[in-house]
């Protein structure tokens, strides 16, 4: 499975998606942030647990209960900033 | 009927106003709104977005407010890429029967796209360093005032 | 910095937007609203003003918006004259650092110009025959909720 | 000294303006309308006594109380249909 990641985590991680094992997929948002957390490194993890930052599923934000599923697209973005 | 364009080159308001969609029988009311990059202390702005998210994201701002008034046409046209001062960043136009309908849903469609749709903000400042901008709690408090949970928009 | 138009000719919102004065270093937001003539029912409209206390009044009014809000510039030029539906009879643009004392400021000045300035409409049928507008209950009532005496604006 | 009625006034009148002789002027607004009244016919005088009919001082509403000198500029005027 594919996460995308934006901005300030795009510039941690050195590019803008990391591509898991498709028999990886967690169970929930929350487990998925864990498993990012254990693989990419502190700076990366450090960022990923500040709970302003938000995880879309197909394009709508959720929580961290949010079931998973592989054949979703999931993305880790900070707070907007537009307009 | 809403439309949603991201725009990596130069946005040109007078241009999005003159082409706003109207109808001589009952369009009453044009309200719009142009942000513009303010050149205080920064050199340059650069503005990130989700492809596909951005779009929808404000697509579904536009629908909660033709849920609460009743509008005829809105509009809204995001910048990408790299800006400078002085440089428009977003319109936003609205078009109703009436006025306050108008007035009303431009100002909560700017407010609830500051804080729920998927952009972002880096400033290059005076000596040439690139800083990401953090957001505003004045931002989501505007969007808070109207009473709908901001991140599900 | 206010500027008031009467205008006996065309109005043309885009080219007011395109030439609104602004700063490249703190103009961050231009609020602007377009009114236009609905064709329900009827084939024209026809304005007339008070020549001098018309442009007075308006200008009162955009210096009472100037005392509530941090704006930087307010424009309105208003139509006069024949018109016919789809025309734009008034536009009102302002500038300021931000986009909440923008929005707040062109609908105040929207508000009281409805009832406060000196100008008066009337419609011709599709008959053909002239009829004076009456005013509206509802515009007063959205001018009187800023709170201030509004023939005295 | 001169008075101007807009709208509707000019239309019922069928002149923008009144000229009244120099020693005729009123002490205030609620006397004017009097003396406009009786000189001008009943339909422009029912106009006139409509509470909604606005008197403009130079270029400022004023209400009935507010006192008359000949070099004013004078108005009278319907309730306001503009924007």
């Amino acid at each position: 499975m594919k996460v995308l990641v934006f901005a300030q985590l795009r510039e941690l991680l050195g590019s803008n998606s990391i591509e898991l094992p498709d028999g990886d997929c967690p169970a929930n948002v929350a487990a998925l942030r864990l498993l990012l957390a254990e693989r990419l490194g502190d700076a990366f993890a450090e960022a990923l647990a500040d709970p302003n930052v938000f995880c879309a599923v197909d394009q709508r934000v959720v929580d961290d209960e949010h079931g998973l599923s592989p054949t979703q697209e999931i993305a880790f973005f900070p707070p907007m900033t537009g307009g | 009927m809403a439309t949603v364009t991201i725009l990596p080159t130069p946005l040109d308001p007078s241009v999005c106003l003159a082409t706003f969609p109207r109808s001589a029988d009952d369009t009453g009311a044009v309200a719009s709104f142009c942000g513009y990059v303010r050149g205080q202390g920064i050199s340059a702005l650069a503005l990130e977005h989700y492809p596909g998210m951005t779009e929808a994201s404000i697509l579904r701002t536009i629908e909660s407010a033709s849920r609460r008034w009743p509008i005829q046409h809105a509009q809204v046209v995001h910048r990408v890429g790299e800006l400078l001062p002085g440089d428009p960043i977003v319109w936003v136009g609205v078009s109703s029967s009436h006025r306050s309908a108008a007035f009303s849903a431009c100002e909560f469609i700017m407010d609830y796209l500051k804080v729920s749709a998927p952009l972002w903000k880096r400033e290059r400042d005076q000596a040439g360093q690139w800083h990401w901008v953090e957001a505003r709690d004045r931002d989501h408090k505007r969007a808070q005032r109207w009473g709908m949970s901001e991140h599900r928009a």
